[in-house]
């Protein structure tokens, strides 16, 4: 398939983890649609950005620690583009550094140019 | 973009996070209790009126009526559409739902 | 749901034979689960249980198929996907996702795809 | 046009349904195409048909169940009713229980995605 035969669909992250379920079965949804070859791309904003920060220990919750799963959406699950937005992260006392794993980290410019490009928005 | 809001400014900040999104052009559409934004004289009349200088804005009817709110009780400039005009917008525009 | 005795412990698993409590797992609970899917464990075997294991516990969910694919590239020294899916389903004849990951102590996949 | 709904929340504890309920008949009456309504997340529940709420209230099995006579695709995450305990015995006739990739074919296949 062509790049530009390709679905662009962008997950937006907005909810913190582990307070709701959102984040949890939007990782779902990520792994599944990595096998379909499309263009998947995950941007994560405003709370969002808290489901990537580095050394979340579940253990006392009793829950699953999916965080770590991000490490390998890229390479393993075939996401396009993981984009973070950095007023985001500045406004929540967060840098890059902080983040699990590598992402794009974009200003609210650039990754709404990203999103002009996208036919489907999945808002989690 | 469409701009689509259906949380209550009072209670969430989806009204905040979308407008840092909406560009020229981009419509912003209020639904369910995002229809309390568009209410005359309440917090969040500026930063409307504001919006309204550069996009338009509509508002839900059956939410609106729904809620008690009047016609006259809707900042000036703010339209009232219903769910076929709510349909129109999503041709005119790609969605997002700001929950 | 089914059950059965291992050193004196109630095993349970659903009725796939999949564990229900993966706390469960342990060496020797993986060659009494090899048994019941015909499997006999081999050192080729194992290599991939461990390797399966360990990127579950590292990452919270099952690889891909094609992960599994490239480990076992690595592992065998195999030239292409083609060559390493033969040998995977050689140790594994009803495939990875069914076979390794119940043998594994992995849950059983949520078969969205 | 052809549109493409996500469902997100349950029948009760947010407005959700009854906005894409009503927002799928007038897409409908004005002559567009609704390529599949996906249940995920809490959206599961609209399906159970389990529900009975009192006669009357909006009831949302019976609704849905109008559209689908229309010959639009109600289609169930299967992972996520699972979890929710909507599966086989519980969920609704004629309902799709379906994984993910129905998801991103609704994406593919539809003009506009919509999510509720």
């Amino acid at each position: 398939m062509s790049e530009q035969e390709k679905t662009k669909v962008m997950f937006v992250c907005r909810s913190a983890p582990y307070g709701n379920i959102f984040e949890q079965e939007a990782i779902e949804a990520m792994i599944m649609f990595g096998a379909y070859e499309q263009d998947i791309s995950v941007s994560f904003i405003d709370d969002g950005v808290y489901s990537l920060k580095k050394g979340q220990d579940t253990s006392l919750l009793g829950k699953k620690n999916f965080s770590l799963t991000y490490m390998i959406l890229k390479d393993d699950f075939e996401i396009n583009h993981i984009y973070v937005e950095k007023e985001s992260l500045e406004e929540r006392g967060l840098n890059e550094s902080d983040l699990i794993t590598e992402v794009e980290v974009l200003d609210r410019n650039a990754l709404r140019e990203k999103m002009d490009e996208m036919k489907a928005f999945l808002p989690f | 973009m469409l701009h689509i809001v259906k949380r209550s400014p009072y209670e969430s900040s989806a009204l905040n996070d979308s407008l840092k999104y909406i560009k020229e052009k981009d419509i912003l559409l209020l639904i369910e209790d995002g229809v309390y934004s568009a209410k005359k004289g309440g917090k969040f009349e500026n930063l409307l009126k504001g919006v309204l200088q550069n996009n338009e804005v509509f508002c839900l009817i059956a939410d609106v009526k729904a809620r008690g709110i009047e016609g006259s009780e809707i900042i000036e400039n703010v339209k009232l559409i219903d769910y076929k005009g709510f349909v129109d917008k999503v041709c005119e525009q790609n969605p997002l739902m700001w929950a | 749901m089914a059950e059965f005795d291992y050193n004196g412990k109630k095993i349970e698993t659903d009725d796939e034979g999949y564990l229900q409590n993966l706390g469960d797992w342990d060496k020797g609970l993986a060659e009494v689960l090899a048994k019941q899917e015909n499997v006999t464990l081999t050192e080729k075997h194992w290599k991939l249980i461990e390797w399966i294991r360990d990127y579950f516990q590292k990452y919270q969910v099952a690889p891909a198929i094609k992960s599994l694919t490239k480990e076992v590239m690595n592992l065998e020294n195999l030239p292409d996907k083609k060559e390493a899916n033969k040998f995977i389903y050689e140790l594994f004849p009803e495939g990875p996702a069914k076979q390794l990951a119940k043998i594994a102590g992995l849950p059983k996949p949520t078969g969205c795809v | 046009m052809k549109f493409g709904i996500l469902i997100k929340d349950g029948p009760y504890m947010h407005q959700a349904m009854d906005t894409a309920y009503n927002f799928i008949v007038a897409a409908m009456e004005m002559g567009h195409e609704i390529t599949g309504v996906f249940f995920y997340n809490d959206g599961v529940y609209n399906r159970s048909n389990a529900l009975e709420p009192p006669i009357d209230e909006r009831n949302i099995m019976k609704l849905l169940t109008d559209i689908e006579l229309k010959g639009v695709r109600l289609i169930v995450c299967v992972a996520a009713g699972k979890r929710r305990g909507i599966v086989n015995k519980t969920v609704c006739e004629v309902n799709e229980i379906s994984g993910l990739g129905q998801l991103l074919d609704l994406c593919i296949a539809s003009d506009r995605m919509i999510t509720f």
